[in-house]
């Protein structure tokens, strides 16, 4: 099938929002685009399942390739794996999502609507680029949307965060332009990853590139020590730029530390490879116990976050398969955790206009639903079995346990231990603001969800547990994308 | 051989139980919720039992020796080629054994709560709960893989969170489910990390090749894992230590114990069936499960195992003295038997006559289920009654609930061990196996069921005789059949189930284990037994300050006691002081203030230097011209000089 | 004689509008609407004309020359005044000499193009003087306002100050080579010391009209002072034309001392992009913002320049084209905003959204563009030059060239910041944007999302360069 | 004796050089237009002697410092015009005194 719907179709639907002229239709339109993307990710997700099938061994299905500026060699190529169509389905799920729950947005809604639609296809650009120039713009182009929807529509110190988030991600996108250029002129002059894939570059030279290219997409998704926009921007960003924000461009941010730095440079990977396995341990704890101290619940998750991207980080420095599928599995199941939590977040500052865990309490009586899938979001985020974090959370351990050596194993040890701390601080969240006696009198008049509400925490949740029920299919989905990559390591 | 959908049916007709409540119940069924819940459940008991007799009568045993099956496996998540968990059904006596217990139990618990909880606003929501963990508790028994085992596990765990914390207003229970929970989940990491190590050492994480891959003393994964030491332990002892955490952790052994008494918070059905009968022998049932593995470990983990279980036993006990809670009073005794249970499998070995501790550890297991599901069921009468858990609320009820009294007297006794009640059975048998194969911790237990003897009967005096009840007005009858037939049925089971030949059923290795009786050596066990009942009659049967002379008597060891030996103070020090204060803190100061503050302090400096840098654009033509020149002479001097 | 007509075709043009004005001038003269209009149809003419019978070929003994991508050139720098006449047209009805003002404008034009195909030293320095002295006339064009007077005089003066500079170089080369023409010198260059030192006089006086530090003080004073039609001119169309010529200098003339330039490139690049940016956080005045703005901008350019190949070319004559679009684009804003309210300051754009949420995207768009960010052409344009940059593949270079782009985005981000998120009670009042205004805006815009996804048109600068 | 090369452009050298200081230190504006004109002869005085002394069969530098004479011219009206202008607004053609626009 023609990727470029995938940029096509979000494309039209912003425009055609921005054409629209009530509210009303604004919203309809955008729900209507979004509902036909996440179809169209479905189909693309059936489809390619088929090619497989049908034997298609093919690194990348669906390739297409127009030349963009010729005489530097720059290319729109697409084209999809596992991994893309993984991520893929991932971003339809928060878009659809995110778009349902700022239902109620009545300030500027049609910028809005615009500009969140916008976010979605430069994300759903990024996965399908195979031509490292045209991912960069995609990448590139979300900083608008981010920026304008924090500062805009954002909440608390917003102008302050919306300026960090832009500056520390442009400074990220800085480095990757670095080490783009360097793969650029090394892998004779041209951006095409597949052909990249195939250079062989000095492996002096690729541990030059590697820090470059994997910090700068590290800071995208919140590498320890450069995470600390992430706090700031999610607590500040509305609803659902905070769910596009944590649920689908930190992904970009990890797919592009395995897709561009890990894969093209696997020598660079192999030296650096200690210093992500600590640097993520760190931030997976780190980040644990720091979420232990937070009162604000945007806080907590912006945290937890952090410490949950660890995890991808630890699978990828793991370098081995089944570490590096887990690694995926976790960004596609964080993804729809902490959309989802970000969500439910949203729905109860909507009624109680509070997020200090502090202030709540007993919540459960006035809103059950809601309740219901804060307890499931939490259960999720310290990993029960059933849910999708179980699942991706394991398979790392288990990946990472095959590295023989003690350092890898207490690396792996310190990262289970967050296990603990991650209940300790769910729990506390939960019980505070779920369970307890009602502190509050006015929480008695409180309002259950509303049907978009439920619609999207429900298509969330789908997506949890169609993961955490059974993992099966992303496993095989991922799995052969891992081993590639693999392969492309053990230099096979 | 075993119907496969039969079996499958046993955990998914509970399951189909709690998506139906848990999604309709709040709107459709809210009257109908606890019967369909209970004919699900009944439906499943029957398919248990039929399993049951199916296989010790009719398939499973084949050439005297009971076999293992696995009917089902499916792959549910592949790691890498070999290693996947699967979801499948094991077959062998402890799993049938526990499918009997588990759906029997539950039933009982869910008739039990038709009554208990009537009028209950949340009526549907707590069915749902049951049936979830009756769900996860069956498919624990039934796992066929040690990751399966670990997912189930999580599952048990989180359902009896919500079951604790079912009274979600009450801070008191709210603390209690998250203690249970982050306690237990402690202990998992242990048991996570073992599996990590048992499987990657065994190189699959299905139970039947693990075992054969690590017992049999030729396979090059049992000489890899043995050879790989790490802190003078073999990798399999490791393992083997690790994976027991996890057991001792959801089994409340001593020193992870301290969540078992709070999660008294929850309804008290729900403290039968999960923090008595079934749940917190989960412990038990997955050492027993590993056995083999556990067996051949050295420096042996089962040393461990066993003073574990006794120091549990004992410490518990001496607590249990001393509560005046009633379901706190039952919650120690839980723990005191579970360690029972516990150091029979530490004092066992692997196959034969020496394989006694087994046997009795499961035997134990089985008849300790049905007497203190009784104790707790009756318990709950009785808190029902007289609406406070407090003995000092309590006295001379015997008239006034007949039928409580009678059955709670059948539940003391036979815990007591007291013959020809169940106890007195299968507490034989550990003794003797204790007797054969360390003296010490046979002492230890010989102790223990003396005290276990003297609190059960304080107990059963405090709340049935001493001072007589002062009836407040309302004159209630004793709950209704639907609330006695489970106690009913529960005496029957708790006085006749010591007649069961267990020995020929479940043991070690599947062979046929006849248990003799030397009267001589149960004389002890049953004059201790019958010394502490009496020692109770003389201090409770009346009300008087005996007791409280008694107390003052042992003065600091009566409040040590009292206090639960201040283990609850030490774990608050830790999570509180150290965790929360010594790392939490710290952590969430240094991102506020140092990684954060370095990201600002680069913006500051760049404005600082801007500001600093203004006096260039001086306004002045000449000064322009100055540095025009100034330009000019370092560009010629740069060139002409440097790089030439 | 034919080919005079056709090689000299834009010149020729310009000068013919610029003796019609003066006609008009003498005759009865116009009203302002009408006059205007008038020349912004002659300069659209001019503008079209210039891509029909180009020829390459050079005249008057090889002074002057040109090539289809001179012709290109040109074409921009007149796209860029007729969009000036566009944007600026509030300002230009009230000016009361407006033929005056086109005159000067035009032969300042006229003198820029004479120097982009200038083949000689002589014509370059007489179209240079040609292309300078009625800008400085041009920047006091605010007779009555003090600081126009004294951005003026500061023009003049420093401009003269580098002529002088230039000379003194030119006269030097002359000394040691014997010849003024392009084409001559590069064989007599054996980079002798006085060789050296005639060059940097040379290359100080590109330096100071291209405003590269140190020679860029100038450049903000004369911004601020003068009317923002000037200032635009000022930032685009002479920065423009100046960039084309020196590279045609650094490329063809000075070609064998290219280690020697190469180096003095990179210093320039990175001293003009880090002081142009640290000057440029902290400024109040729009103007004078985005005078320190496009110092940086050029800061960048000499990134790409230091190529010293093609690409580099390619990179910079595509760069200022896109960079015509977007700064003129904020210059036109700023210019309708200062024109009818009178405020020139980023605090005043504070709450702008509310009442003029179209002059906000496009100013959006325009600094979005100028700090490289897609969809914007801009992120094209920029992405080039550094890769043009990084053929030589010194990766310090590099990365100072990138991070320079955060400090540039914040600054941009704070204007942003004002006028899209900043609570104020009493904001800018809503504007009315003439025809002339709207298109040129338009224009701006579209050329902002649309060069850099026509990616042809980088390929045919390309394959003229 | 007859003055070689290097006197001259020893002496225009120094032109230039006075001129330069002068452009530095005056605070006159005219006076500042003054040395300018001073660079710009020192200039034309290199022309004419290297086109004299070292390529005689050509006229370029004869022509070039024709030129700059010219436009020499030019650049002092406008100057002037503008200095003027300057004066109507500030009194006084002191550089000093407009100094307004900075930073």
């Amino acid at each position: 099938m023609n990727l470029l719907f995938l940029i096509g179709l979000p494309l039209l639907t912003a425009v055609a929002v921005l054409l629209s002229r009530n509210k009303q239709q604004v919203k309809w339109i955008a729900l209507a685009g979004s509902i036909a993307q996440l179809g169209l990710a479905f189909v693309l997700f059936f489809i390619y399942q088929q090619e497989r099938n049908s034997g298609n061994a093919a690194q990348m299905l669906f390739e297409q390739n127009y030349p963009l500026f010729a005489s530097l060699n720059i290319n729109f190529h697409f084209g999809v794996d596992g991994i893309s169509i993984a991520m893929i389905l991932l971003t339809a799920f928060v878009v659809v999502a995110g778009v349902l729950v700022s239902w109620k947005i009545e300030k500027m809604t049609k910028e809005f609507y615009f500009l969140l639609l916008l976010l979605g296809m430069g994300a759903y650009g990024f996965f399908i680029s195979l031509d490292l120039f045209i991912l960069f713009f995609f990448l590139e182009i979300s900083v608008i949307p981010k920026y304008l929807l924090i500062g805009i529509w954002g909440s608390g110190k917003k102008e302050y965060s919306a300026n960090k988030l832009a500056l520390m991600l442009m400074g990220g996108s800085a480095l990757i332009l670095v080490g783009m250029l360097g793969l650029y002129f090394a892998g004779g002059r041209s951006f095409d990853i597949l052909t990249l894939s195939k250079a062989t570059i000095s492996a002096g030279y690729q541990s030059l590139l590697f820090p470059l290219l994997f910090v700068g997409f590290g800071v995208f998704t919140a590498l320890f020590p450069l995470h600390t926009w992430v706090p700031d921007g999610h607590s500040s960003a509305p609803t659902a730029g905070s769910m596009f924000l944590a649920g689908i461009s930190m992904k970009l941010g990890g797919y592009g530390c395995l897709r561009v730095a890990t894969y093209l440079l696997p020598e660079g990977a192999k030296e650096f490879a200690d210093i992500i396995i600590i640097l993520s341990a760190i931030a997976i704890l780190y980040g644990a116990f720091a979420t232990m101290m937070q009162k604000d619940l945007k806080y907590i998750n912006a945290y937890s976050s952090v410490s949950h991207v660890g995890f991808s980080l630890l699978g990828i420095g793991m370098l081995t398969q089944t570490a590096i599928t887990g690694a995926l599995m976790q960004m596609v199941s964080h993804g729809l955790m902490t959309a989802l939590f970000f969500a439910v977040i949203g729905m109860i500052y909507d009624r109680t206009h509070t997020r200090m865990v502090g202030d709540m309490g007993g919540l459960m009586k006035k809103l059950p639903f809601i309740s219901t899938i804060f307890f499931i979001v939490g259960l999720c985020s310290l990993g029960l079995p059933g849910l999708s974090g179980f699942v991706a959370e394991m398979t790392i351990f288990m990946g990472s346990w095959q590295n023989t050596d003690a350092f890898h194993r207490i690396a792996t040890i310190a990262a289970a231990m967050s296990i603990v701390v991650t209940a300790v601080y769910i729990l506390r969240a939960i019980g505070n603001t779920v369970m307890g006696p009602i502190k509050n009198e006015n929480y008695l008049t409180l309002k259950d969800a509303a049907w978009n509400e439920k619609l999207a925490a429900i298509l969330l949740v789908a997506g949890i547990l169609a993961i955490g029920i059974v993992p099966g299919w992303l496993n095989d989905l991922l799995r052969p994308a891992a081993e590639e990559i693999m392969n492309r390591i053990a230099g096979k | 051989m075993p119907n496969v959908t039969a079996i499958a049916l046993i955990p998914l007709l509970p399951l189909a139980g709690f998506l139906l409540l848990g999604l309709f119940g709040r709107k459709y069924l809210k009257n109908s919720s606890g019967l369909i819940g209970t004919v699900l459940l009944l439906a499943s008991t029957i398919l248990a039992l039929y399993t049951a007799y199916e296989y010790f009568f009719v398939y499973g045993n084949v050439g005297g020796v009971y076999q293992k099956f696995v009917p089902l496996q499916l792959t549910w998540l592949e790691f890498s080629p070999g290693v996947s968990i699967d979801m499948g059904l094991i077959i062998d006596p402890i799993s049938v054994m526990m499918l009997v217990v588990v759906t029997f139990i539950s039933l009982m618990v869910h008739i039990y709560s038709l009554g208990y909880l009537k009028g209950e606003e949340r009526f549907p929501t707590y069915f749902s709960y049951l049936g979830l963990f009756t769900f996860s508790m069956l498919g624990l028994v039934l796992a066929s893989n040690i990751f399966q085992i670990y997912i189930f596990w999580e599952l048990v765990g989180v359902s009896s969170f919500l079951l604790i914390g079912y009274y979600y207003d009450k801070p008191s229970a709210v603390a209690a489910c998250k203690k249970a929970f982050i306690v237990t989940r402690f202990a998992d990491l242990g048991f996570l990390i073992g599996i990590l190590i048992l499987s990657f050492s065994g190189g699959t994480l299905d139970f039947s090749t693990l075992i054969e891959r690590l017992t049999s003393p030729e396979s090059n994964a049992f000489k890899t894992a043995a050879a790989s030491t790490f802190l003078g332990a073999s990798a399999l002892t490791w393992g083997a230590a690790l994976v027991f955490i996890g057991g001792a952790g959801k089994s409340a052994m001593f020193p992870l114990h301290i969540w078992l008494p709070d999660a008294m918070e929850g309804p008290t059905p729900v403290s039968a069936l999960i923090h008595a009968a079934t749940m917190v022998v989960a412990g038990v049932y997955l050492v027993a499960r590993l056995f083999p593995i556990f067996s051949i470990t050295v420096p042996g983990v089962l040393e461990i195992i066993g003073w574990v279980g006794a120091i549990s036993a004992i410490i518990a006990a001496i607590i249990a003295c001393t509560q005046t809670d009633i379901k706190r009073v039952l919650a120690y005794s839980t723990m005191s038997q579970i360690g029972y249970m516990m150091f029979a499998l530490g004092v066992s070995n692997y196959g034969g006559e020496a394989g006694l501790g087994y046997t009795a550890s499961m035997f134990h297991l089985f008849t300790h289920a049905m007497f203190k599901a009784l104790l707790f069921l009756g318990a709950g009468a009785v808190i029902h009654y007289v609406h406070s858990n407090d003995m000092k609320d309590m006295g001379g009820l015997r008239k006034l609930l007949p039928i409580t009294h009678i059955t709670f007297l059948i539940a003391c006794l036979a815990i007591a061990g007291v013959p020809p009640f169940a106890g007195f059975f299968s507490k034989e048998e550990i003794l003797l196996a204790a007797f054969q194969n360390n003296m010490a911790i046979y002492y230890i237990a010989l102790i223990t069921s003396g005290i276990t003897a003297f609190y059960m009967f304080r107990l059963y005096f405090n709340i049935f005789w001493n001072k007589p009840h002062h009836a407040h007005g309302e004159n209630k009858s004793e709950g209704g059949f639907v609330m006695m037939l489970p106690l009913i049925l529960l005496a029957i089971s708790a006085a006749a189930a010591g007649f069961i030949p267990f020995g020929e059923f479940v043991s070690s290795d599947g062979r046929l284990l006849e248990s003799h009786f030397h009267l001589s050596f149960s004389i002890a066990p049953v004059a201790l037994a019958v010394v502490g009942i009496f020692t109770a009659l003389w201090l409770y049967k009346k009300e008087n300050d005996k007791p409280a002379k008694f107390a003052s008597s042992m003065g600091g060891a009566y409040k040590a006691a009292y206090n639960k030996f201040y283990i609850d103070e030490v774990y608050l020090f830790i999570t509180k002081k150290v965790l929360f204060n010594l790392i939490g803190r710290p952590a969430a100061w240094f991102d506020k203030n140092v990684v954060d503050g370095l990201m600002n302090l680069i913006g500051t400096i760049t404005e600082y230097i801007s500001e600093g840098i203004k006096k260039i654009q001086s306004g002045r033509v000449q000064q322009y011209a100055i540095y025009f020149l100034g330009g000019v002479i370092f560009l010629a001097a740069l060139f002409i000089y440097l790089l030439k | 004689m034919n080919e005079f007509f056709t090689l000299m075709k834009s010149e020729l043009v310009i000068t013919a509008i610029i003796f019609l004005l003066l006609f008009i001038k003498i005759g009865k003269g116009m009203k302002n609407d009408s006059l205007l209009s008038l020349v912004q149809a002659l300069l659209l003419i001019n503008f079209i004309v210039g891509f029909f019978f180009n020829k390459e070929g050079n005249l008057f003994g090889d002074m002057f020359y040109t090539s289809s991508l001179i012709v290109f050139q040109k074409n921009i720098l007149s796209l860029g005044v007729y969009l000036i006449s566009l944007l600026c047209s509030d300002w230009l009805k009230k000016t009361e000499h407006l033929p005056e003002f086109f005159i000067l404008m035009l032969s300042a034009l006229l003198g820029m193009f004479l120097m982009i195909s200038s083949g000689n030293l002589l014509i370059f320095y007489l179209s240079l003087e040609l292309a300078t002295i009625p800008v400085a006339a041009m920047a006091n064009f605010d007779l009555h306002k003090k600081r126009s007077s004294e951005g003026a005089m500061k023009m003049i003066l420093s401009s003269a100050f580098s002529s002088g500079i230039l000379l003194f170089g030119i006269s030097l080369i002359y000394g040691i080579t014997g010849t003024l023409s392009f084409a001559a010198i590069p064989g007599q260059l054996d980079g002798s010391t006085l060789q050296i030192l005639g060059f940097v006089f040379l290359v100080a006086a590109f330096a100071f009209k291209l405003s590269i530090v140190p020679f860029h003080l100038w450049t903000a004073d004369v911004y601020e002072g003068s009317p923002v039609a000037v200032t635009a001119f000022l930032s685009v169309i002479s920065k423009g034309s100046i960039a084309f010529i020196f590279i045609t200098a650094l490329y063809k003339v000075f070609a064998p001392m290219q280690d020697v330039w190469y180096m003095m490139l990179v210093i320039f690049a990175i001293i003009t992009m880090v002081i142009g940016n640290l000057f440029a956080i902290r400024q109040q005045n729009i103007k004078r913002f985005l005078a320190f703005s496009s110092i940086a901008q050029v800061g960048f350019i000499l990134v790409g320049m230091s190529s010293g190949s093609n690409i580099g070319i390619t990179a910079v004559v595509y760069f200022i084209l896109i960079y015509t679009f977007s700064n003129l684009a904020a210059f036109g804003v700023a210019a309708v905003i200062a024109e009818q309210t009178g405020k020139e300051n980023i605090d005043d754009y504070k709450g702008l959204y509310k009442t003029n949420p179209f002059l906000c995207w496009i100013l959006a768009l325009a600094l979005f563009s100028l700090a490289g960010i897609p969809p914007t052409a801009g992120f094209f344009g920029k992405l080039f030059l550094i890769t043009a940059g990084a053929t030589k593949a010194s990766f310090t270079f590099i990365i100072i060239a990138a991070l320079n782009m955060i400090i540039s985005l914040y600054y941009y981000l704070r204007v942003i910041r004002a006028a899209f998120m900043d609570k104020n009670e009493s904001p800018i009042g809503k504007i009315k944007l003439g025809i002339a205004v709207k298109l040129g805006l338009i224009i701006c815009a579209a050329g902002i999302l649309l060069v850099g996804l026509f990616s042809w048109i980088y390929d045919y600068i390309n394959s003229l360069s | 004796m007859e003055p070689g090369l290097y006197h001259i452009l020893f002496l225009s050298t120094a032109l230039f050089f006075i001129g330069v200081y002068g452009f530095l230190t005056r605070r006159n504006l005219i006076t500042m237009l003054m040395s300018i004109e001073l660079i710009l002869n020192s200039v034309n005085l290199n022309f004419i002697a290297f086109n004299k002394y070292l390529w005689p069969n050509q006229m370029d530098g004869l022509f070039f410092s024709l030129f700059i004479i010219a436009i020499a011219a030019a650049e002092a009206a406008v100057a002037i015009a503008i200095i003027i202008n300057l004066y109507r607004s500030h009194n006084s053609i002191d550089v000093e005194n407009a100094e307004d626009l900075k930073y």
